[in-house]
């Protein structure tokens, strides 16, 4: 199954069982997603139920936020994170504080999507990450997942739970296949151990994840060590456990994300690492990032501001000789 | 309109106005702080509001009055603007944020025009769901400047969805007059295109429960959204931190002379009014005396109300 | 109108639509990536409006034959699409992203909306500085339905701010059609209440350029805004990567009957045209040739065009 | 002079010997800015020069922009950070990235200020800080200043500047008093080296730095050392030259700051500081922060989200304990 094909199967299933629940976004209905998640949908459930809305992304989730107010399980759709940028007060002042400012009396049941991530040469405007600002936002629950099983399972979750979701997807990860059993017992919240390894923790997510999947081979080889590397899945809450249980075990921390360096998400993750198991580590910590620029459209250019599977081996290689590996 | 309705509007104002007094009171003795959004003088539309209207609320932060015209108790209005447990909020929100989903009424909010979107998507939520009460929305003059307005007065026409778009122009957003703002004095002009548009005298809390419930009628017809002025004219300041020097005396002089409350008194029963009007003062005594024997907050409780029960399991 | 002009705006049309051509065939050869909005069957818009307006310019993603138009070299054009060095933004924009202040354009803009704001303040900065040119800005009927629009008319009427709003109604927003998004077809009755407006065929040239000078009359008169839509109808899918399955194809055959450079064709001497295709021809060979054979970017200048010189000197 | 005064003078100064000086926002204008940071320009300048706009941060700063590019030079104030949400878009999208994106041929010599912060039972959409967002988007630059001294010559550095610049104040600064001379030699882009020490770096800014500042003898005398306190004043690009220096000298770092720990700005500079300095340092890093948790109205809960004077002492003791001083 295609990353967008399990995503399309976890709101359809959803949407099967409960028919409170009502997807709305910019071209998701007639068009079916500018990415295809929503293919299919509006034919089953109608017009009442899939929404096309107008270019108007405070209200697209203004309106979710109402919804589940009023009863309904909005699943709310922005055609990607840049845009949300337009949203960010409904987000942050309305859709994560709610819950809290009415002591509970207000529930807010819904899941807003986004994708995110350079794709290609889409421009400085449609480049952008935003995982580290709504990573950040007490009050939402943000999911990033990496893999086709994992975006049917947390999906799912998301749109169970009562409690406000931020869904975070990769541009580039929608045709990504994975075969998986639908029976599966997979928890969203726990962070994903991808591969064994006793040498070094690499934590990443979204795309980044199979960047670096990508070449652990080729490092584990060159610096005679093996690599854990770990998917984390849902970005907050962060599966701190897990990731603890890993770095004692192997005393050395990498992170790899897409973003631009100046306060990445991988900081928090860093920062809490050394807060907290300073005296486990052997090395300095590692955080491969975006460079500190707006993309650019140039094809090189653009991929000189990201880590590639390319520079991911060799900071982790010339990282790792310097830290006794 | 009957004897018994009109008393009740009465003493609703008066509650309001009393709340009011007793809130500003306890705010210059310490008792509360923060914002503190007064709605003295515009209680007619407040009180006439939420009288009239049956379905749902979304308002701003200026709502004591709408909140105990609704029904919530002034009890646990002026406990929440004490900061305490028993507060409609249990001290999380404040002022300018209160909540009763028993009573369809969804806040307060702190974010000029930023309720207005949750009101539109509540009103899909109704009409998805076969009620045709529809959802009412309060704003100000100065929130028809935001593109959240803007962008909701387009989304609630073209969907006809059952809402009624209630602006109170008191001409003001803090100390900015609408003529520096708006091309025209009378915001419904951003409607007309979009819906019908009434307007009502907000001074005139008679004419406010008349025009509210005609606009509710005509939602629970099924014809969309629809669009209702009240000029209105607030007694103090933005908030009690504004020292309103941008309105003259003789302006506030004006706006005084319409105090919507001794409009209506004329048609109350003398020994009726007076009677109410200790009531109101006996309650506002009552609930500030709650209000403080009120508890605060556990700090152990910090983070209880961020999530549901399940979603809190999922949090370290 | 005279013959000379009706040329200049029948060359201008010829060289926008074979330069899409070009940019299309490049795309599909990966000479071209990412975004490729065409403005095929909308350059009478493009061309009229470019050519008729004296002052600055603000338009969205879908720009190349306005940007050319407007006196951008298309070597340099075809150069951005290329995200080569001797690009219009030097490859760091790209197709949405092209930039000339000699020629008072402003770009360029990837969210939908997101340049009106930029523009209105634009026009507030020529006010002040006495320019009676006034701003264009130029947007589609999507656009109109999001918070950034609505604000900017009633901020441009308010201050009575010398710009002009030009919508290009296609009818269609990617897939969604005006219907589902808003009340009414004409999207300049949302201004009505704000300026006057005017509406005019935009798949004639001719009108395109005679009621934008009309209305740049208005604004240099001091009048303040004023509202202008062209209904017109794109030949693709939205970009390249749409496969316009929304539309029928008797949709697609009535919209391409108005071709407006076959109109204006009518009206220009058979040789004249003939050579000027030529000459169109050559000139796109000769860009794309250009494009080609330009160089890309040196990595080490990756953040070279960040900030200013002397703002640089801070960066570490 | 007060902090509302220092910047009030810049701003007067700056005008004076320009006047393509625009200023703009909700009330600078006839009420003389809600923090009565504007006060008095209005009748020295003219309502053409001075302007109150309508509540609509995104055109505010998006009008802003446009001033910008159109030649004049615009400083433009939003009433609180809690509202520059709206304005996300046009600060990230637009601000932060055309003269990227215009390879330099737009300039936007302006700056943007906006108050932040938790100040007393404002409640949860009245209290939140966004440096952590802000500073994270490359292309702008960030000061967020702590002291009258600084207020007067960054604000005036930033109006000088024909770079975009987010000039972040806090809302208890306002009434700060501080007697400097305005011919002092201050450059806003090195922190400023409060107070000298060998044993700790404590880094912080805004309020909370003066939090620090109020119990370091106290800490100080405790643990039997000596701390040294920097105020970073720029908050991108940061004085990571001084921060080195420091670190290097003292081993040991904390950073104390406001803003919910989840995604903190501090995470930034605890990250950076253990991947650049790891081998230098002694002991665990500590970052003081606030609670993951929307700011409640109730005085004691607010005060409970967020550092206080008597917490810092108390978490830096602890720490300082358990760090071997
Ligand atoms: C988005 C936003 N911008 C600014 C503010 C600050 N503010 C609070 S109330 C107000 C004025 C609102 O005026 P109006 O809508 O007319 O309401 P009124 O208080 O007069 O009833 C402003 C600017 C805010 N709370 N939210
Ligand atoms: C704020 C924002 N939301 C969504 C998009 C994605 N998008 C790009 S163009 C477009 C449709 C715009 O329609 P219209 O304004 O009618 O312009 P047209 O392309 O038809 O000329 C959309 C939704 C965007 N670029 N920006
Ligand atoms: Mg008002
Ligand atoms: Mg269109």
């Amino acid at each position: 199954m295609l990353y967008r094909e399990a995503l399309n199967l976890a709101i359809d299933e959803e949407m099967k069982e409960d028919k409170d629940i009502i997807l709305l976004g910019e071209d998701v209905a007639g068009v079916g997603g500018t990415f295809r998640v929503t293919e299919g949908l509006l034919a089953k459930y109608g017009d009442k139920r899939v929404l096309d809305t107008p270019i108007a992304e405070l209200s697209i989730v203004g309106n979710g936020i109402g919804m589940a107010i009023g009863g309904l399980r909005p699943i709310v759709e922005l055609m990607t994170a840049n845009f949300s940028l337009l949203a960010f007060d409904q987000i942050i002042n309305h859709m994560s504080k709610l819950p809290y400012m009415s002591a509970s009396k207000i529930k807010l049941p819904m899941v807003l999507r986004m994708p995110q991530g350079v794709s290609k040469q889409l421009g400085a405007q449609h480049s952008e990450n935003y995982e580290n600002m709504l990573s950040s936002v007490p009050g939402l629950f943000v999911f990033a997942v990496s893999s086709p099983a994992y975006a049917y399972f947390a999906l799912k979750k998301s749109i169970q739970m009562d409690d406000p979701v931020l869904f975070i997807e990769h541009e580039l990860l929608y045709n990504k296949k994975e075969d998986f059993s639908l029976n599966e017992d997979i928890d969203p919240f726990k962070a994903r151990l991808v591969k064994e390894g006793t040498d070094i923790t690499i934590i990443s997510y979204l795309k980044m994840l199979d960047d670096t999947l990508s070449v652990i081979d080729e490092i584990e080889k060159e610096l005679k060590c093996s690599c854990e590397l770990i998917d984390l899945c849902s970005l907050n809450p962060v599966d701190y456990a897990s990731l603890e249980k890993s770095i004692k075990k192997t005393s050395r921390v990498v992170i790899v994300e897409e973003g631009h360096r100046m306060g990445s998400y991988g900081a928090q993750i860093i920062s809490w690492a050394v807060e907290k198991l300073f005296y486990s580590l052997d090395a300095a910590p590692l955080r491969l990032c975006g460079e500190n620029v707006p993309i650019a459209y140039n094809r090189k250019l653009e991929l000189a501001s990201i880590p590639t599977p390319d520079t991911i081996k060799r900071d982790i290689i010339f990282w790792g000789r310097q830290s006794g590996l | 309109m009957d004897d018994e309705l009109l008393e009740d509007l009465y003493y609703y104002m008066l509650l309001g106005r009393y709340f009011e007094y007793g809130a500003k009171e306890n705010y210059l003795q310490g008792n509360i702080s923060g914002f503190l959004h007064l709605d003295i003088g515009q209680e007619a539309l407040s009180v006439g509001a939420m009288k009239a209207f049956e379905g749902d609320v979304f308002t701003t932060y200026r709502e004591h009055v709408m909140a105990i015209a609704r029904g919530i108790s002034i009890k646990s209005v002026m406990a929440e603007l004490f900061g305490k447990i028993d507060g409609v909020s249990k001290g999380r929100g404040g002022s300018m944020h209160m909540f009763s989903p028993e009573l369809n009424f969804y806040g307060g909010d702190a974010i000029v025009g930023g309720h207005i979107p949750n009101a539109v998507g509540c009103a899909y939520a109704r009409k998805y769901q076969g009620i045709d009460t529809g959802t009412l929305v309060v704003f100000g003059d100065g929130a028809t400047n935001c593109g959240a307005f803007f962008e909701s007065i387009n989304i609630a026409s073209v969907n006809k969805l059952p809402i009624l778009f209630l602006c109170e122009n008191n001409k003001y957003a803090i100390g900015t007059h609408i003529s520096k703002v708006s091309s025209f004095e009378k915001q419904a002009q951003k409607a007309k295109i979009y819906m019908p548009t009434m307007e009502v005298d907000g001074m005139d809390v008679v004419a406010v429960y008349e025009t509210v419930t005609q606009a509710q009628g005509y939602i629970k017809e099924g014809n969309g959204p629809i669009f209702v002025e009240a000029m209105t004219c607030r007694f103090e300041g933005h908030s009690i931190s504004d020292s309103n020097q941008y309105r003259s005396s003789q302006e506030m002089e004006l706006c005084k002379a319409q105090d919507p409350i001794e409009k209506l008194k004329a048609h109350i029963n003398k020994d009726v009014a007076k009677s109410l009007e200790q009531k109101v003062i006996n309650e506002i005594e009552m609930a500030v005396k709650f209000a403080k024997e009120s508890e605060e907050p556990d700090i152990k409780d910090l983070k209880k109300y961020m999530y549901t029960q399940e979603g809190l399991k999922h949090v370290i």
